[in-house]
C-alpha cells in the first residue's frame, strides 16, 4: 500500500514513539503535581517540550500554549481573541479558503454580531495581501489567513499580510496546520500574532497540537479548569503526546532540507508526467507557491470519489482534499461535493466533485511515484468509458466547454 | 461501600455502517452491463454532475420485456453500484414487473448504501422510471 | 518510591500502551479518511474503542462522545447544555465541593446571568439529595454532582439526586472522573443524563476522557469545525489515545472487583493504623461511602505542604487534594492554601492548609502501605517538634479548642 | 517555491522555577537553628495559620550581637527553609547589620524561591524586624 494522504494526518515516527514511551508508564506524573518526584519529572519534561516547540518556529516557550489538536487551537486563537479584546472591534477578515475549524468558530462569532470579510483568491487559490488591505476597517479587530491549504497545496503570502496587519495595529491570526513540519517556520520572520501548528501533521501524535502566541496579546480560555497552560488551557496535560509533538518539531527542523529536496522531487516528477500524460487534467492550486510533495488536479468527465476509490483498490491512498474538514462517515455531508476552496478558485463546481489531493511524505519513494504513474492510464480509461458526459464530448457535446 | 453497582446494561450493537459493503465495491469494480446500446427502444438521464451524479440508462424491449440494458454513470462508488445493480434486478423483468423496483430493492441487493448514499439508489430508481416512461411515450400502446 | 497520588494521575497499565501502539505508526489512518484503507481500519478501531467504552458504563456507543479529557467534557456538558437548551431556565443546581472544570464553567456562566446554587454537604462530604430537591426552582435547566471527590473520596448519592432530577425533568450531569475505573458505573442505574470519564484517572493515557450523553439530549459543540464526534466535538480524533482508553475501559471492568477488594484492603489497613497511632489526625471525607483505596487527612499542628514533602524525601508520593485542580507550579494560587472542599466539609480553615490525600491504585501492595505506617511516626514527630503552634498547646493554648 | 524560510529565532530560555531548589531542599531537611531560646531576649510571631504559615523567632543578644537564634515555624516548605535560612544570615551579625537584611537576601541565599513562595522570605524578613523591635522595647537604650 502506498499513503499519499499526508494532508489527512501522516504515521507516527517510530523515533517519535520512542520518545513518547517513557512518559506512559514511566515518566507518568500530573506536571501540576509539583510537590513529589514523579509530578517535577513531569514538569520538567513539559517544560523541555515547550522549549523544542517554541525553538521550532523562533518563539520564546511561554509563547506555546498546548492543546488537543489544531482544531481546538483555532478555536482559542479566534474565539478567545475577540472574547478577552471586546474593544478592538466586531470586524473580522479571512480567507474565503480557511479550513472549517476556522470558519466554524468565525461563523458562531457572525452570529454574536462580528461582520466577517472573506477576501477571495485568484485562480491558483492565492489570496492576495493587497486585497486583505482593502478589506480593512476601523474597527477590525482581527484577520486570519492560514499558511497553506491542504486540499489544494497553495501557500499563502503571510509576511506581506502582516505588514498590513502591523501597520493597522490588527490582529494577525495564521492556521500553519497544513504547513507543519513541511514548510520551516519562523513567527517573527512571518510577523504573526498566534499561529496553529498541528502534530499529527507532521509525523507527531493525534490529540495535540499547539497555539503559538505572541507575548502582549490576550486570549481568553476556552476550556476553563484548573487554569492549566498559564491559565489559557485547562486540563490535565498530554504529556507523552507533547513530548511526541516537540519530538516531531525537533525532527522537523533538523531535517527540514532533506525532506523539501525529497518532496520537490517526487511532486515535479508527478506534476510534470501528469500534465504530459493526461488529458483533461486540470491542477488546482499554485503551480509554484506550494507544499512541497502536494499535488492537486482534476480530470473532466470523471467524478472524484470515483477515481479515489480505484487508486485505493490499486493500493494508492489519496484524498478529495483535508479529511480533517470532512467528517461524513455517513453522517451529513457529501464528501465529494464541491467544497468551497475549490469554488474559491474558480473551478466549475457543476461539474467537479472534488480535487484529487496526493499530498506525499517524508518516507515516500520515486518508486511509489512510479507505481502511480503506471496506475493510472487504465483507471481514468475505465472511469471515461463509464463516463456519459465523456459519451457527449465524443459526440461533440462537451460540457465544459461552454 | 460502594453506592454503584456492576449491573451493566446490555450492550447494545452499533450499526454504524463502513462506507462501502463488499456488494458494493464488487458492482463499482466490476460493474455489470456498463456501456452504450446502440438501437435502445428508450434511454434515460437523470441526476446532474452539479450534484455529483449523473446516471444514464438504456433498455431494450421485447414482448413487454426488457431483454437488455446498459448504463453508463458519473458518479461516485455508490452511484456506479446502484447503476449496476439496477441493471442486474431489472435485466428479464417486464415492464410491469420493473415498474415496482423500488430503490430500497436496490439498496439491500447491495447490502446496504450509507445514508449519505442513498440518493444514489434514488438516482437508478428514476432513471428506470424515466426509461420506462421514454419508452412508452415512444411505443404507445404497444406494450404492456 | 512508592506511589500513591493516583487520584492525580495512574501510571499507564503496560497492556493498555500495548494496545495503542498499532496506532501510531501502524493504523495511522484518519478516521475521516473514509475511503482508503488507512481511514477505514482507524475508523473501525474507533466505533470498537466506543463501543467498549460505551459498554463499560452500559451505555450505547452513539451516547460517547471523545473529548481531550475530563476538564473538556465537563465544560461540553455545561455550557454546551445550556446554549443548546436556552428555553430550559436560567438556574442551575451545584454542589460546593465540585472540580474547577465544573466550577470554571459555572463561573462563566454567572456573568452571563445565570443563577447558581451551590448545595453545601455534611461534615462527610456528603450532598443529601434533599437539600438539591429544596434548591430546584421552576426555572432550574441543570443539576451537577459529582460522583466522588478526589480531595476527600466522598462517594455521593447519584441515583437518589437522580431521582429529583427526573421528577422535574431537569438535566442532570456528574463529573465522575474521580471514580473512572474504580467504582463500577451503570448510567442506567446511576439515572443520570451525562457523565464524565477520565481516561488517566484508570491506568489510560492523558490526553483523551469520554462524555456520556443519554439520547434525547442535545448540547452545543464547543470546539467546532470539522463536526467529529457526531458533531459535538470537532478535531482528528486521538486514536491512541481513544483506543488506550477503550483497553483501559475494558480492563477495569473485568478486574473491577479484584482491585477494589485489593484497594479495600490497603484502605482499611491505612485507616485503621492512622485512627489508632496518629494524635491529633482528622480524617477527612466520609468514613463508609469513599473512593476504595482513598484516605485522607489532616494533623492538628503540621502544615499540609511540608508533611507532604517529608513523605516525598521518604519516597512516599501523595497529594494535598486534587493536582488536577490546583496548577501553581509559580503561578499564581497557593497549592496549600484551604481547599473550597475542605472549607465545605467544615474543617477549620484558619489552621489547617490542606488535608493529606492518599490515593492508592491497583499495583500498590500491602507492604508500601506498611512501609509508610514506619515512615510517618518519625515525620509527625518532627513537624511537631518544629511547630510553634504544637509548642503552644504543650503549653496549655491549643489554637483548635476554641 | 517556499516563501518562508529556515531562519529561526535565537532560543530564548525559559525561566519557570522548579518548586524548590536544592538548598530550599537542604534547609527543609535539616533546618539550622530549630528550636526555642528559653531566656531569649526577645520573641516574635508573625503570619497566621490562617494564611498558612506562621513563624516565631527568638534572639539572644550580648553586646549589641546577636549570639544565639532560634525558630520554630508552621508552614511549606519554603516557609520553614525561609526561616532556616534567616538564622543563618542572622547569626553574628550586630543588630544594626541584622536590620539591613531584607528579605532578597534568604531568596537569594535560597537559591531563589518560586513567586507564590515570596511570602515566606518576607514573613522571616518581618519576623526579624519585629524581633528586634521586641528588643528594642524590652531593653530601651540597652542596645545600639
Ligand atoms: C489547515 C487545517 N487547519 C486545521 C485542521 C484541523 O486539524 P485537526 O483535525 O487535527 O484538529 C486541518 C486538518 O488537517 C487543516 O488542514
Ligand atoms: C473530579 C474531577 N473532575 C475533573 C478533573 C479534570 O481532569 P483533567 O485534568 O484530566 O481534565 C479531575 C482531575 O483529576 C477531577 O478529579
Amino acid at each position: 500500500m502506498i499513503y499519499f494522504d499526508h494532508q489527512s494526518t501522516t504515521p507516527v515516527d517510530p523515533r517519535v514513539v520512542e520518545a513518547m514511551l517513557p512518559y506512559f508508564s514511566g515518566t507518568y506524573g500530573n506536571p501540576s503535581s509539583h510537590i513529589h518526584a514523579q509530578g517535577v519529572a513531569a514538569g520538567e519534561a513539559l517544560d523541555n517540550a515547550r522549549l523544542s516547540v517554541a525553538s521550532s518556529i523562533g518563539a520564546k516557550p511561554e509563547e506555546v500554549i498546548f492543546t488537543s489538536g489544531a482544531t481546538e487551537a483555532n478555536n482559542l486563537a479566534i474565539k478567545g481573541f475577540v472574547e478577552a479584546n471586546a474593544d478592538r472591534g466586531k470586524h473580522i477578515i479571512a480567507s474565503a479558503i480557511e479550513h472549517y475549524s476556522v470558519l466554524a468558530p468565525l461563523r458562531s462569532l457572525q452570529s454574536r454580531g462580528f461582520e466577517v470579510t472573506y477576501v477571495g483568491c485568484d485562480k491558483y487559490g492565492m489570496v492576495d495581501p493587497v486585497d486583505v488591505g482593502k478589506a480593512l476597517k476601523h474597527d477590525t479587530a482581527m484577520i486570519t489567513v492560514q499558511a497553506a491549504n491542504p486540499e489544494i497545496g497553495t501557500i499563502q503570502r503571510i509576511q506581506d499580510i502582516a505588514l498590513f496587519a502591523r501597520k493597522h495595529d490588527v490582529y494577525f491570526h495564521t492556521d500553519a496546520a497544513a504547513a507543519s513540519g513541511i514548510v520551516p517556520i519562523d513567527v517573527d520572520v512571518l510577523g504573526v500574532d498566534s499561529l496553529t501548528l498541528s502534530s499529527h501533521n507532521m509525523y507527531g501524535p493525534k490529540g495535540v497540537g499547539a497555539l503559538y502566541l505572541r507575548t502582549g496579546n490576550r486570549l481568553s480560555c476556552q476550556i476553563v479548569g484548573g487554569m492549566q497552560e498559564s491559565g489559557y488551557r485547562s486540563g490535565t496535560e498530554n504529556l507523552p503526546g507533547i513530548v511526541g509533538m516537540a519530538k516531531a518539531c525537533d525532527l522537523a527542523k533538523a531535517e527540514a532540507s532533506t525532506r523539501i529536496e525529497l518532496l520537490k522531487n517526487l511532486q515535479i516528477k508527478l506534476w510534470d508526467w501528469l500534465a504530459n500524460n493526461v488529458e483533461y487534467l486540470e491542477f488546482t492550486g499554485h503551480p509554484m507557491y506550494r507544499i512541497p510533495g502536494h499535488v492537486s488536479f482534476w480530470v473532466k468527465f470523471i467524478e472524484g470519489e470515483s477515481l479515489l476509490l480505484m487508486l485505493n483498490m490499486k493500493g494508492i491512498m489519496c484524498s478529495s482534499g483535508s479529511a480533517c474538514s470532512s467528517n461524513l462517515r455517513g453522517h451529513d455531508e457529501e464528501d465529494l461535493a464541491a467544497s468551497h476552496v475549490l469554488t474559491a478558485v474558480g473551478v466549475p463546481a457543476e461539474f467537479c466533485s472534488g480535487s484529487l489531493t496526493v499530498s506525499m511524505g517524508k518516507d515516500n519513494t520515486e518508486d511509489e511515484v512510479d507505481y502511480m504513474i503506471s496506475a493510472l492510464p487504465s483507471i481514468i480509461e475505465r472511469l471515461l468509458a463509464m463516463s456519459p458526459l465523456y459519451a457527449d464530448k465524443l459526440k461533440g457535446k462537451d460540457p465544459y466547454s461552454k | 461501600m460502594l453506592r454503584t453497582n456492576l449491573n451493566l446494561g446490555a450492550e447494545r450493537q452499533m450499526s454504524r455502517l463502513h462506507p462501502y459493503s463488499d456488494k458494493v465495491m464488487d458492482h463499482f469494480t466490476n460493474p455489470r452491463n456498463m456501456g452504450e446500446i446502440a438501437d435502445a427502444d428508450a434511454v434515460a438521464d437523470v441526476g446532474n454532475p452539479a450534484c455529483g451524479d449523473m446516471m444514464r440508462l438504456y433498455i431494450k424491449v421485447e414482448d413487454g420485456k426488457i431483454v437488455d440494458v446498459k448504463f453508463k454513470t458519473f458518479g461516485c462508488g455508490a452511484a456506479i453500484a446502484a447503476s449496476s445493480m439496477l441493471t442486474e434486478i431489472v435485466k428479464g423483468k417486464t415492464i410491469a414487473e420493473a415498474e415496482k423496483i423500488t430503490n430500497r430493492q436496490v439498496i439491500d441487493a447491495l447490502g446496504g448504501l450509507p445514508p449519505v448514499k442513498h440518493h444514489c439508489s434514488v438516482m437508478a430508481e428514476e432513471a428506470l422510471a424515466n426509461a420506462i416512461k421514454d419508452y412508452r411515450l415512444k411505443h404507445q400502446g404497444s406494450g404492456s
